[in-house]
């Protein structure tokens, strides 16, 4: 008894799954990052079909937003973006492949072998207004303490890609990474002014993003 | 909205294609006429009704240029999907009492869905030539689309309160008493923003602006120029026909029937898009994403306090 | 489509997301590996929820909680990583051998 | 009979360049932003020999059919604007009705060099970043305002991009949106600025007709290019100083107002101040009700390099707005003899 139902599942699932595997294969950045969309779109249709109908449009209409700020960082953060340069950015490419495979075997087997109650969702029942009530009733605290966590998030996300960090400069004993790797960091100097890292601007000069201003005040905090 | 009636699988495809293809089409005359009235050239009835066909014949006979190792899947994805996310879109919003293609439950929640994957296509756009004005218009655009996308969502779900639904006919018979746009003041002109900003016209002109030569159009010609401007002109439509249904009243209104108001309605909006978009000036992206995170938002949460308390 | 297929696909696609997560170099491809692997992990609990629940709401509780992860997930990633490359200059897992700022 | 209107893409020398801005008043022709959109590339005024690689590239850029039409070899009647807008859409229709006639390239379709690979995976530069694989440049990183290293984008701009004044060249380098440095292309660091300089009325307004085109008010564009060809002509426009005023009141209501404001600040002037002493010198000229050379007062001369300083680390619409308020006189620029 195959329906409409099982034939789209077939159709969401290999989509989700080859676009998943097409994120970690593609040279491009934008489109790793567009497939990985593509593979929650499909996730979001497979969970439509289960039922959870707002959770599978939420889960569409959130990682949209999600995976376009995910493409912005991609361009800015990677050399090479469009992967017009040919690139190789894998390491340990046998290692983590056998690690994958007995992961997917992992949940695979308890797919198969484990006896799991059989208790369906009955397809009459109105799932959004259910979930809504519980959200606002019996789960309030869940969701309230998800909506601080998230709250707390920004504000710790904020705080950490600031430049001036909580006690002083970002820039403050950060060390350059090594030329190639395995490789000794390079001498700090090679990043940033010491003098003015140590907030002994004796020199008077500004290297890059350093703002004397800011440093002062950061201290100032440290201290009381 | 029990009675709704979904339509059959074949008949939704001729509805939505036939609203498309009418909205595309008095959408682009729209503009011809907005535009030279404003210029304050001599304006034939005629002439403006046929300028998008004629438009639409040059372009076809024009070669679309390809340019130099351009992303080209998504170059060729771009326009195509933001016209299916426009048609996705008009799917969801009831024509007339009783007829709306898909009527989803969560139908609101769809409809900015599409409107955030629109944001997608619109970067995919701006990305795909491989050109710098391009690429500086589509990440120019993100950033203010980013500003606008929280609007969008707190001013259709406030609009969502009054009717305890979350599927868009239930708005529209929410307001068989009082219009949105009167019960939520400040729902419409916020919503009006981001039809603007969707549509990039007016002062969100930042995709395809001349600051950048073209912006994210820099590089299409031919076809692809069409397809972008049809597409675009379908996305306004679908705002045009939410905004219709969401604050105007959809098809409530008196003597006329259901359809001919949404009809009416939808088209006085298209054409207050498209006079905003040759009467305004284009601000700057840092502005308006201010403007957005500064000034708007906390209007959209003022909308939807006042919905709330209306609602209790 | 039952629980086991749903649970099988969710299977690949952590999978997937393991060997990403391992194989890349650069954080941020880094992040889409794990972004994977909790992908699949809201299909299994949706699976969960859709055949084993009898359609109790607190299953769909969990997903949101899983998306929240996620959102959580994403944000302090990019926050480090933004942190990491100002002090580092590095992008790549291979630049920072040791957590000592 | 009713005709769209053909787009023209303008490759302007500096001399020709306002004179073309008044095409924007005519029904037949549109003025497009890139050559892309184009289907007759009007090529006017001289064109600088060093300018004859960036023409080329230009023409091959509009897509097939296409047709050049040159502004100086129209034999014009009474009114050059007319004589070149009916040239052009003759021009279109010719090569629309027989597509074969379309003007072929001129540069061979072909990269600078074949790609040049160096690091073991054949990429262009050392670790995936920079070097010169195609013979033009990779973006490599460079610190930014953020205290990040970002990618850095050289460009050259000009001399024909369509939001500049025509002939002018800047080579820039952006890192997203910001440009980090420019410096253009001139001769000297004489200022060149026209605004301090009587200029005719005609003029100044197809400065403000190109002007409103960038910010988007492409219909203002042709009613301000309408006055202008008013304003040039001859004989006395008594309704000329009212029409103005009436464009101007309008111009108001777009918003242009808060879109110039606190754009490009020096000695504690703006853009929108910039505008409004053009403006008033507008309308100064035309109450006269003659068309006798005008200056705005308070507009203060600048130089390449000051202005080049201003607009340093602006968004690139900011620094594009900030440059097109001033009134740029290239030619003075290029040929200005270098000062010691």
């Amino acid at each position: 008894m195959i329906g409409t139902i099982d034939v789209a599942f077939v159709v969401f699932s290999v989509a989700a799954v080859a676009s998943g595997c097409g994120v970690f294969r593609v040279d491009s950045m934008i489109r790793a990052t567009y497939l990985l969309l593509a593979s929650f779109l499909n996730v979001g249709a497979i969970l439509v079909l289960l039922l959870a109908e707002y959770l599978g449009v939420a889960l569409l209409f959130m990682m949209t937003a999600e995976m376009i700020v995910m493409g912005l960082f991609m361009v800015m953060f990677m050399m090479n973006p469009a992967g017009l340069n040919p690139m190789n950015m894998v390491h340990q490419p046998r290692f983590a492949a056998a690690a994958g495979v007995v992961a997917a075997a992992g949940v695979a087997v308890v797919a198969v072998f484990a006896d799991f109650p059989d208790a369906p969702v009955d397809a009459e029942s109105d799932t959004i207004r259910e979930l809504g009530i519980e959200l606002l009733g019996g789960s309030m605290l869940v969701f309230e303490s998800i909506g601080v966590t998230l709250m707390a998030t920004m504000v710790c996300s904020v705080i950490l890609s600031s430049a001036t960090g909580r006690f002083g400069d970002g820039y403050e004993g950060s060390v350059a990474p090594a030329l190639e790797p395995g490789g000794d960091h390079r001498p700090a100097d090679d990043l940033y002014d010491p003098d003015a890292a140590m907030g002994h601007s004796m020199h008077g000069m500004d290297m890059g993003g350093m703002d004397h201003g800011e440093m002062d005040h950061g201290e100032m905090e440290h201290d009381s | 909205m029990n009675e709704v009636e979904q339509l059959s699988a074949p008949l939704a495809i001729v509805v939505v294609a036939a609203v498309l293809v009418v909205g595309v089409y008095v959408s682009s005359v729209v503009d011809v006429v907005a535009f030279r009235s404003v210029a304050g050239q001599r304006l034939r009835p005629g002439s403006a009704a046929l300028h998008p066909a004629r438009v639409a014949r040059r372009l076809s006979r024009q070669q679309s240029v390809r340019t130099e190792r351009p992303d080209m899947i998504l170059r060729v994805l771009a326009p195509a999907a933001f016209l299916g996310l426009a048609a996705a879109a008009v799917t969801v919003i009831p024509l007339s009492p009783g007829i709306v293609v898909a009527d989803v439950r969560t139908g609101i929640v769809l409809f900015g869905a599409a409107q955030a994957l629109a944001i997608v296509a619109i970067f995919f756009h701006g990305w795909s030539p491989n050109s710098p004005f391009a690429l500086v218009a589509g990440y120019r655009f993100v950033a203010v689309a980013l500003s606008y996308e929280l609007l969008s969502m707190f001013v259709l779900i406030a609009a969502a309160i009054p009717a305890e639904s979350l599927s868009i006919g239930a708005i529209v018979e929410s307001q068989a008493g009082l219009w949105n746009v009167i019960r939520q003041p400040l729902g419409l002109p916020l919503f009006l923003i981001v039809s603007l900003g969707v549509t990039f016209s007016g002062p969100l002109d930042l995709l395809d602006s001349n600051d950048l030569a073209g912006g994210g159009s820099v590089e299409d010609s031919g076809m692809q120029r069409l397809a972008w401007q049809t597409a675009r002109h379908a996305m306004r439509i679908a705002f045009a026909a939410c905004t219709a249904a969401v604050f105007l009243g959809g098809w409530h209104g008196p003597v006329l029937p259901g359809g001919l108001w949404m009809a009416l309605k939808t088209f006085a909006v298209v054409a207050l898009l498209g006079f905003l978009d040759v009467f305004v000036a284009r601000i700057s992206a840092e502005r308006f994403v201010r403007l957005a995170w500064g000034v708007l938002l906390p209007f959209a949460f003022l909308n939807l306090l006042i919905a709330g308390v209306g609602a209790l | 489509m039952n629980l086991m297929t749903v649970l099988l696909v969710a299977a690949a696609l952590i999978g997937v997301g393991v060997w990403g997560a391992l194989a890349q170099q650069t954080f941020v491809m880094l992040m889409m590996g794990i972004e994977m692997m909790l992908n699949g992990v809201i299909l299994a609990v949706a699976g969960f929820w859709a055949f084993t629940g009898a359609g109790l709401p607190k299953g769909q509780v969990l997903v949101i909680i899983t998306m929240a992860v996620m959102a959580i997930e994403l944000a302090i990633g990019f926050a480090l990583v933004t942190a990491v490359y100002r002090a580092r200059q590095a992008d790549m897992t291979e630049g920072i051998g040791s957590l000592k700022g | 009979m009713a005709v769209t209107p053909v787009e023209v893409f303008v490759a302007a020398g500096s001399d020709r360049w306002h004179d073309v801005q008044a095409l924007r008043a005519h029904e037949l022709v549109r003025l497009v932003p890139t050559p892309r959109h184009a289907t007759v590339l009007l090529v006017a005024g001289t064109i600088p020999a060093s300018a004859r690689e960036a023409l080329d590239r230009v023409h091959d850029q509009l897509p097939h059919p296409r047709a050049v039409a040159t502004w100086d070899e129209i034999v014009a009647g009474n009114d050059v604007v007319d004589a070149v807008a009916s040239e052009i859409v003759g021009c279109a229709h010719r090569v629309m009705a027989d597509p074969s006639t379309s003007s072929p390239g001129r540069l061979a379709d072909e990269e600078p060099n074949d790609w040049r690979g160096v690091g073991p995976f054949g990429q262009g530069g050392e670790g995936m970043m920079g070097g010169t694989p195609y013979g033009r440049a990779m973006a490599m990183t460079a610190d930014d305002r953020d205290g990040l290293s970002l990618d850095r984008l050289e460009l050259r701009l000009g001399p024909f991009l369509g939001q500049l004044p025509g002939g002018l060249v800047a080579d820039v380098a952006l890192q997203g949106e910001v440009i980090q440095s420019i410096e253009f292309a001139c001769a000297g660091s004489k200022s060149f600025v026209t605004a301090d300089r009587a200029v005719p009325v005609a003029r100044r307004l197809l400065w403000l007709s190109h002007a409103l085109h960038v910010q988007g008010l492409d219909a203002f564009a042709v009613g301000a290019a309408r006055l202008a060809r008013r304003s040039a002509r001859l004989d006395d426009d008594p309704g000329l100083a009212r029409d103005f005023a009436s464009l101007r009141r309008r111009m108001r209501w777009t918003g242009l107002r808060s879109a110039l404001r606190s754009v490009g600040d020096r000695d504690g002037r703006d853009t929108l101040a910039r505008w409004s002493a053009h403006l008033d010198a507008i309308a100064a000229s035309l109450d006269g009700a003659d068309s006798r050379p005008v200056s705005a007062d308070g507009s203060m001369p600048i130089t390449a390099a000051e202005l080049a300083e201003m607009i340093t680390g602006l968004a690139l619409t900011d620094a594009v707005s900030t440059i097109i308020g001033f009134d740029i006189d290239v030619p003075a620029m290029t040929t200005a003899p270098v000062e010691a």
